[in-house]
Parts: C-alpha cells; structure tokens; sequence
C-alpha cells in the first residue's frame, strides 16, 4: 500500500466550531480519557501503580489503549532521548484530534537531571505542545492523578487546545524537531 | 407498519443502551475482581460520545469503511430477527419470526464484515488477528451448528418462537433440562463468541495489539461500539431464547441476559489465554464431543 | 541466518517501542513466517541517557543521587554497587549497622521486583487480574520505602560511607505486618496464577533455554537458575554481611518460563525469611562514617569491579579513579545486556509470535541496564 | 608503548600502595606463573581480595582469552570496558572474568595508543557475547574490532554525527547546551550561594563542567 493512502499529506485543517453538542462532546471528553501505551521513560514505572488497586485511573474514565488510532492522551513520563523523541512524534501524530499531551518529570520541564546529556532533550514544549505538566522526579500517582483532573477541568473550559496551536504553528515545532532529529524519514504529516 | 418501524427502532436504542450498560457493569465487575472500584457504569456512554466527535482524517479504502456498517447490520440483524420477548407483551420485530439458520448467518456476516474491513486497513496486526479468528471461527461454530441441529431434530422446528414456545411450562421444559450435553457445548461456544478469555485470542493487546480495530479510529470505533453492544445483547436473547427458556416479560428478560451476561466475565477474570492451536484444539474437541452425544442421543 | 529467511512469505514485524507486549521502552525486530519468528534483532538505545559520561562529569558524591535513576524497577542495588565501589578506592570500612540496613533495603526491594515480575508474567498472557494483584502488593513494599526514604521508587538512601538516615521507630512492626500481608495474599495469588492449567500450558517448556548456553553467554540470576545453575553472587561473593545470613540458592531444573515463574516465586519467599533474620539479628551502633569535606574529596586512584546480585541477576560497576574530583571511568553492566541483547536475539528464533513477550517478560529485560 | 605504560602503572600501583604477589591462593599463583611462562605478561598486579588484575601485550589478547577460556576456570566473560587516558592519549581496554569454580576476579587488560589505528582482534569465537560489549566500545570510543561483523550497526545512538561521545574531549555540556537549549532561570542564584556559604568560595557549577 502506498505512503499516499496510508498518510494524508496535506496539511491538516483545523475543524469548523463543532455546532452539534460541543457541550456534551466536551465533557464526554473529559470523562473517557484513553491513554496510548507508550512508556517513553522511567515515569512507566508509576503507570501501573496507577491503574492498579491503590490508585485507581479507571474511576475516571482514563484508560490504556494499545495502539495510537484509538488514544487521546500521550504521557511522556520523564526524560526523552532523541531516538525516543521521533518515535513519539510519530505516534503523537497518528492520534487522532483531539488530543492531549501530558508530562511526567522534571526532565521533560527542563533536562532535570540530564540537562548536560548529549542524548535527552532538555524541554519538551519545542517539540510537542503539552498541555499539563506534572514535575516531581519520578511524580507520585497521586500528583499524576491530579495533574489528569486538571486536563478534565481545562477541557470541559475548552481551554486544552494544544493540538491547534500544533497545527497552527506546525512550521515553528517542524523547525525545533528537524534541528534535533538528524534524519527525518517520516511522511510530512502522517495522520 | 408505521408501529412496526416504531418497535423495531425502540429495538435498536433500547438494545444499544441496553448493551453499553451491560459493558459499563462488565468492566465494573471486573474491576472489583482486581480490587478497584472501577468506572462508573456509564463509562461507555461517554466512550461513545467522545469517540464519535473526534477527528476522523484515516484513509484506507472502501472495505475500510464499511466494516463498521457490516458489524451494525450483523448486530442488527440478529437483534431484529430474535423475539426478544414472548408471552402475554411480546416484542417480535420481523414478523415472520426467523429462522435459526438465518440468525446463525447474520452472525457470520458480522464478523466477516468486520474481517474484511481489518485485512483492507493494512496492519500486520490486524492481517495476523482476522487469520487467528476466522480460524478460531470456523471451529465454534461447527459445534454450534451441531447444537442448532440437535434442537432442530429434537424439536422438530427452526422458528426461534416454537422454540421459545415449546420450553415455556417452566424450568422442566427448558432446553437446558431437556439437553445438557448441548447446552454445555453452546456456553463454551458462547465464550469465544464473547471474546472471553481463555479463547480471547483476536484481541491480544501484548501479542498483537489489537488485532482487527488496529487502525480503526474515532468515527468508526464509536459504531464498532454500537456495533458490538448491539451483537452482544442480540446474542444473549438468543441465548436465552435457545435454552433458558426465553422471557415472558421485561423483568425476565434483564435478569436472564445479565446472568448469561456475567459468565464469561467471570470465566476471562481467572484464565490466561490460549495460544491459537490450543483454543483451536479444544474447542474442535470438547464442545463438539459433548455436541455429538447429545445429538447420538436425540436420535436414539 | 540470512539465508533461511524467504523475502516472499516473510513479514518484518516490529515488536516495539510503541507496545503493550515489550518489557519497557525497547523494539525488537522480528521476521516472522506465518506464526513463526524466523529472526529477531533487538534495537536498544531509546532510553540512552549517557550515564556514563554524565558520572565522569560530576563529583563522586554527586553521581550518588545519579547513580539509582539508572535501572528504575530496583534502584537500590545502584547505590549499593556505586557507595561499594566508592568505599573499596576509598579505603572506607563501614560500620556493621550500616551494612545490615544496607541488605535489608535490598531485600526488601527484590522482594517487590519479584512481586511485580510475577504479576508481569501472568499479565503478559492475559491473566490481567495477576498483574492487578502483583503490583498491588508490591505497593506495600514501596510503602516502607516510603517511610524510609521518603521517595516511592527513587529512595537515595545507599550513600558512600553507610545510609543516608537511621531507621524509623518501629520500623520493624510495621515490616512484619507488611510480610505477613504478603504471605497470606500470595497464597491465593499461587492459587491463581501455578494452579492454573492454562497458565502451565502457556509456559512449560517455552522459551527454553539450554544448560549450555548458561556459560557460554554467561546467563546469571533465575534466567541461569532456572536451568539448575546456583549462580548467585550473594553466595559466589558475598558482600556486606551475607556470608552471616543462613540461606540456600533457589535453583529449578527445566530452564523455560515456568521454571524461571517457579523461581521468581522461591525468591520471593527466600528474601522474606532473610527480611525476618536480618530483622532479628540487627545490631546498633552508627550507620555511616564521617566523609572529608565532599566537594573536595578525591578518591585515591584505582580500579574496582563490585557487583551485588539484583533480581535479574548478577549487577556490577567498574569504577576507575584517577585520584581526581570526578571518577575517571564508570561502567555499568546490567544482566539485561546479554539476556536482552544475545540471548533474546537466540530465543526467538523458531518462537511463536504469541510467545514473543512471554518469553522477554520471563528474562524481565529491564532496558535502562542495557543502554544506561 | 610499552614504556610509557610500564611507568604509568608502576605509579599506579605503588600510589594504590599495593605490594606484588601478596594474599595469593595457589590456584592464583600457578594461573600466574603459567602466564608468565608462556605470553609476554607485562605485569601482574594482585588487588587485595580475590580480584586479580593482568596487564597483557596486546598483539597476545588472543592466545591469552583462549587459554583462560579452554584451560582454565575463567570462562565467564562480564565485561568488556574501555578507558579514555587522555592525557598519555592511550586507551585501556579491560575484559572482566569470572571464575565461578575458585570465586575469583580477573581483570584482563591491555593499552593501546589512540591515534594510531589499531585494530583489536574480536573475541567473539571464544565468548559470543562479546559483541555487544564491542558494538557498544565501537559506537561510544570509535575502537575498532576485526571480525566483529555487527560493529558498525548503530547500537544506542541513532544517526550520530560527530565524535564518539564518550570521549573525554567531547563535551557533553557544551553539545546539550547548543544542541537542546536550555530553559531560562534553571539556574537559581541564591542556590548557589547557599552552597558557596557552606564550602566557602567554592563554585559548584565549574565542578560541574569540569575545572
């Protein structure tokens, strides 16, 4: 099958103000939260207390789905090293609008403990558009839990719209992911 | 006619709502098995919803699109084919009351629908799951359509309603007390049909994730959903009506599907799963088996 | 190998980075014909940090908080390995107390890792309502760590010269009432996950690794165990006070998945009865000695290998000093490295696709060792 | 070469204040003499313990690993390591053995001048594992390995351009700090001070990117 009809390769346009029930799309939203299973870092460790008995991710809606084409939210949890960082491009891009970013650690703020490392970006908001970061090294479940409700409330508020401001300033995180990533063999824009 | 379409539309809604509930519970269920609370039970509601306004920009050709459409018909096909309720209020949508085979049919073209759908999309996964299932297919159904004939030549008849009628004089009459061996064989038949482990085998999410709805995203996600709540509480009435002696009212009604519901819940929350050959080999031999008994016994 | 790969019946599959299957953020690349893995390379370097290079550019004391984020289910053994290597250029002997709380916290941290890589194993089959259960108990352990530290996963407490800080009141109350949990817990755990048919069908005699290749690729941990080898270093070279404690090597024969199962199971219970004679025989007295001002501190120059056994296996820093502020020359070595890279590439070959992260998760493959 | 390392680890040895031929089991002392006898060993040097540490001529890693390996009890093969001298611009490459039967510790090592392109033979016959480690050596130092057919695969780094990393003269800092950026007001001041309130004019951050 040809890169043509897997990928859409135009640039993505941003929906017309959904009319139809934006109220309840909204807060469905917000209530089933699906999570791609990607641990990209150390933060994965804390994922699964999480959605274990002590700390229960389900009571809220949110979710692990295995594959990009169904999620909503990708954790980033914790430093990301440049192999990483094109891999999770590519699967931020495959989700689905609209979707969400959210944080773990404070080497995704700023390099935590990896700033001099020549393999580990040091902030994350270049590449990607994060809508919650949640510091701490490693975060406990319960701040990760609290930074999930902040996400609800932001985007009951319709106020979560970093996957616009990706697609309005795709130029600008182009630039900042090409500087990084040496090779760039992925479709422009595969979603 | 214009009640008819009436009926058969409140058919549909109260099926999918009824079905979405039935998921909500399951996954509630399942969650205090592992300790936890769980969603609240109208989480799927909302998966609903929220999957029907996401962004839908995947392009894998015409087959890739109708899958989805081919899973509601089955669904619905089957739902409107099976006289939900029997007795002094009876729910039957098509009147000429279908016959078994045509249900059993419909239940194919569900699925096949859906495997044609998953081998358009592309993914390896998705090949990799339609070959497992339609494999694994094959199998159950052979011992279902045994249990199909053994009550077509015990009861010499294949309208649903007859069977339902002729176990209505109380548990005695059921075909669960008449034919053991079969309706053993139809509840282990029910469990792959279920996608219960340990025959959960399509869905493998650390085999081959996730199998056919790999690249199935918002839009259709959503009406694979509808799609599959609507197959399941079609498949649980017939269930009902094949062996427990169909309901005489509402009431029968949710208390038989939501019991018949919970079993595979049960039965997946302590199994691991099987590899293919090993669902394929049991369900080849131990359904089957307790098929053929029943039925040596039928026509004895 | 080549070879044997047919380009038209086979299909390059990448299991990974992106998978529920994988044991952490690593890929392994399978060619696999119809069912069958024909091939496998695995890809590492997703989580490439460059501790390494990040410890030769700081001070030896500052590379003690670095030193545990390197392999996150265990970090302890970390900072034993590096505190161990520090004292031994140094010329440091540590109080006993020291060395008592020392194999407690690693006890007590196998203890939890093994917990987990159960639940692992049975979740990576399917039986979710394992994992469930595993890590959940596992979240009592890293409550005492919790108490103790302050930290749920990275606890800084191994610190070169002893521990960082004493142990709570009652400390020992609380440990009991936690391992007693556990055991009454895990007799319903057994009966879920070693009674269960399935579960025997899915892995007796997968993965199977033969005796030969325990010396050969110098297999270590329950992966060599498994197969019948008493290779462990807390008897072969026995650090801190391990030579004191009373304990036999758990060994199983068989060396496939239900053999390492069976032995992750005995270790669990092998490191609560050490939990319990450490708890009784604890000696008092002070728990670190006195470091010379450690910004300044130089460290005589030399080269040491210390190892200490995790639970995948033998754990060793190579550590050489050049008498500077900084180490000259830290290298980790992982058991991952040869059962994630070498063995796994060997497992899988002629393994069923279904098999493939039944098979990683029973080595417990833990990618940060690998690529650090 | 040779000299240069001699003196190198005579200092060593006698600043690690270590006498020669101390606390040594038999097995150790035989293992000893038969590898003086039969390869140019330049110098044995026996850490205290049961680690022994055997500095050999580098043209004899072969024959040497093969003996250990086939006739001896050192057959478990840890770790191949790699150090950066690079002020006498030499590297020092170390393979740790094991010996499982008498529980001992052998440090096998050699040295090489960097600039000339010296090939080290592969000792991927004799320990199949060994190739990681030498995939790994490869990619981190630029050591080159004959016979090693995976060692130009990419290993932990992907597209890397530029110079090993894990060289001393690569600067790690520097390459993070013009390549990822760095987010203003990481540094906080007062920190700082606090610190050079307690360790007097010390400034933490020079230690950190090195003097």
């Amino acid at each position: 099958m040809s890169e043509q009809k897997v990928y859409c390769n135009q640039s993505p346009s941003l929906p017309g103000r959904q009319r139809v029930g934006k109220i309840i799309a909204e807060i469905a939203r917000a209530n089933s939260l699906w999570v791609v299973a990607y641990g990209t870092g150390c933060g994965a460790i804390e994922l699964r207390p999480l959605h274990t008995a002590r700390f229960d991710m389900e009571r809220f809606g949110i979710a692990m789905r295995p594959t990009p084409r169904q999620a909503d939210v990708i954790i980033i949890s914790g430093y990301l090293a440049v192999k990483t960082l094109k891999r999770v491009i590519r699967v931020y891009e495959q989700m689905q609008a609209p979707k969400y970013v959210v944080a773990l650690g404070s080497c995704t703020i700023n390099g935590g403990m990896y700033f001099d490392s020549y393999n580990t970006i040091n902030q994350l908001d270049l590449y990607l558009p994060v809508d919650v970061y949640v510091a701490g090294c490693m975060p406990r479940p319960e701040s990760i839990i609290e930074g999930f409700t902040v996400l609800m409330k932001s985007i009951k508020a319709g106020e979560a719209t970093g996957w616009q401001h990706y697609i309005e300033n795709l130029d600008y995180y182009r630039s900042n992911q090409n500087e990084v990533i040496p090779r760039w063999d992925m479709p422009t824009y595969n979603w | 006619m214009a009640v008819t379409i009436l009926v058969a539309f409140a058919t549909a809604v109260l099926g999918l709502c009824y079905g979405l509930l039935l998921g909500g519970i399951s996954r509630k269920v399942m969650a205090r098995i592992h300790g936890r609370i769980g969603p609240p039970v109208t989480q799927n509601f909302s998966d609903l919803v929220k999957l029907f306004f996401k962004r839908t920009a995947i392009e894998h050709g015409g087959m890739f699109w109708l899958a989805p459409m081919f899973r509601l018909t089955g669904g619905l096909g089957v739902l409107f084919l099976v006289p939900i309720v029997v007795g002094r209020f009876s729910v039957v949508n098509i009147s000429f009351a279908g016959d078994l085979l045509l249900v059993v049919y419909f239940m194919f073209f569900g699925c096949l629908g859906m495997a044609l759908g998953a081998g358009d999309s592309g993914h390896p996964h998705a090949v990799m799951a339609v070959s497992r299932g339609l494999a694994q297919m094959s199998t159950y159904e052979l011992s279902f359509s045994m249990v199909v004939l053994v009550l077509a030549v015990g009861l010499r008849t294949l309208n649903i309603g007859d069977i339902v009628a002729a176990q209505s004089g109380g548990i005695g009459q059921w075909n669960l007390v008449r034919y053991p061996f079969a309706t053993a064989a139809a509840m282990i038949a029910f469990l792959p049909m279920q996608m219960a482990y340990p025959f959960s085998i399509v869905l493998a999410p650390q085999e081959i994730p996730i199998g056919p709805p790999t690249e199935y995203g918002s839009r259709f996600l959503s009406l694979m959903l509808a799609g599959r709540s609507i197959f399941g509480v079609a498949k649980l009435v017939l269930f009902m009506n094949l062996f427990f002696g169909g309901a005489s009212n509402i009431a029968d009604l949710v208390m038989k599907t939501l019991l018949l519901y919970l079993y595979p819940v049960f039965v997946s929350a302590v199994f691991p799963r099987f590899r293919l050959e090993q669902s394929v080999r049991f369900l080849l031999v131990v359904p089957t088996v307790l098929a053929l008994v029943e039925l040596i016994r039928v026509i004895t | 190998m080549k070879s044997a790969i047919d380009p038209r019946r086979t299909v390059r599959l990448f299991f990974g980075p992106q998978h529920p299957g994988v044991t952490g953020n690593m890929s392994v690349e399978l060619w696999v014909d119809g069912d069958e893995v024909t091939k496998a390379v695995t890809h590492v370097g997703y989580l490439h940090r460059a501790f390494e290079k990040l410890m030769e550019q700081r001070l030896w004391i500052q590379n003690f908080p670095l030193v545990c984020r390197i392999c996150v289910p265990e970090p302890d053994i970390n900072e034993a390995c590096y505190a161990r290597a520090v004292e031994e250029l140094a010329g440091i002997e540590i109080p006993p107390r020291a060395q008592w709380i020392r194999v407690l916290v690693l006890e007590l941290a196998r203890l939890g890792v093994n917990l987990m890589a159960l639940g692992g194993q049975g979740g990576t089959i399917g039986l979710g309502t394992a994992g469930q259960w595993g890590i959940t108990y596992r979240d009592f352990v890293l409550d005492l760590f919790e108490e103790l530290s302050g930290g749920r996963i990275y606890h800084m407490y191994i610190q070169p010269g002893g521990v960082r800080r004493d142990l709570p009141t009652g400390f020992f109350k609380r440990i009991d009432r936690v391992l007693e949990t556990i055991e009454e817990r895990l007799t319903e755990f057994d009966r879920l996950l070693f009674d269960n048919e399935v579960f025997h069908s899915r892995t007796r005699g997968i993965g199977y690794i033969p005796d030969a290749w325990v010396d050969e690729l110098n297999l270590v941990g329950p992966v060599a165990r498994a197969c019948g080898f008493p290779r462990d270093v807390r008897k072969d070279d026995p650090y801190e006070i391990y030579d004191t404690l009373d304990f036999d090597i758990v060994t199983e024969e068989g060396g496939d998945v239900y053999a390492r199962a069976v032995v992750r199971r005995r270790d669990i219970d092998l490191s609560m009865s050490l939990i319990r004679q450490i708890m009784d025989r604890m000696p008092t007295g002070p728990i670190s000695v006195s470091l010379p001002n450690l910004t300044r501190w130089r460290v005589p120059p030399g080269e040491v290998y210390t190892k200490v056994e995790s639970a995948r296996g033998e754990y060793g820093y190579y550590v050489v000093s050049d008498g500077g502020l900084k180490p000259r020359r830290v290298h980790v070595r992982g058991p991952s490295y040869v059962h994630g890279v070498t063995l796994l590439e060997r497992m899988l070959v002629g393994a069923n696709i279904a098999d493939v992260s039944n098979i990683m998760v029973s080595l417990t493959i833990c990618p940060p060792e690998i690529e650090r | 070469m040779d000299r240069t390392f001699t003196e190198s680890d005579t200092g060593q040895a006698d600043r690690n204040g270590m006498s020669f031929g101390t606390e040594m089991t038999e097995q150790k002392e035989k293992l000893l003499n038969i590898l003086n006898i039969r390869f140019r060993t330049i110098r044995q040097r026996t850490i205290p313990g049961n680690i022994i540490s055997l500095v050999i001529d580098q043209r004899e890693l072969i024959p040497v690993a093969y003996y250990l390996r086939h006739h001896t009890g050192y057959i478990l093969l840890q770790l191949i390591s790699c150090v950066d001298w690079d002020e006498e611009n030499v590297f020092q490459i170390t393979y740790l053995i094991w010996n499982q039967n008498e529980k001992t510790q052998l440090l096998l090592s050699f040295r090489m001048a960097k600039d000339t392109a010296i090939v080290i033979p592969s000792v991927i016959p004799i320990w199949p594992h060994a190739e990681t480690f030498e995939r790994e050596l490869r990619e981190m130092f630029g050591v080159q390995f004959d016979g090693n057919p995976r060692q130009d695969e990419s290993f932990l780094l992907e597209d890397w351009k530029g110079p090993p990393p894990m060289l001393r003269k690569f600067d790690t800092r520097a390459f993070s700090h013009e390549r990822f950026g760095e987010r203003p007001g990481r540094y906080s001041e007062d920190t700082r001070r606090d610190v050079g309130r307690k360790v007097g004019e010390y400034d933490l951050s020079r230690s950190i990117s090195g003097e």
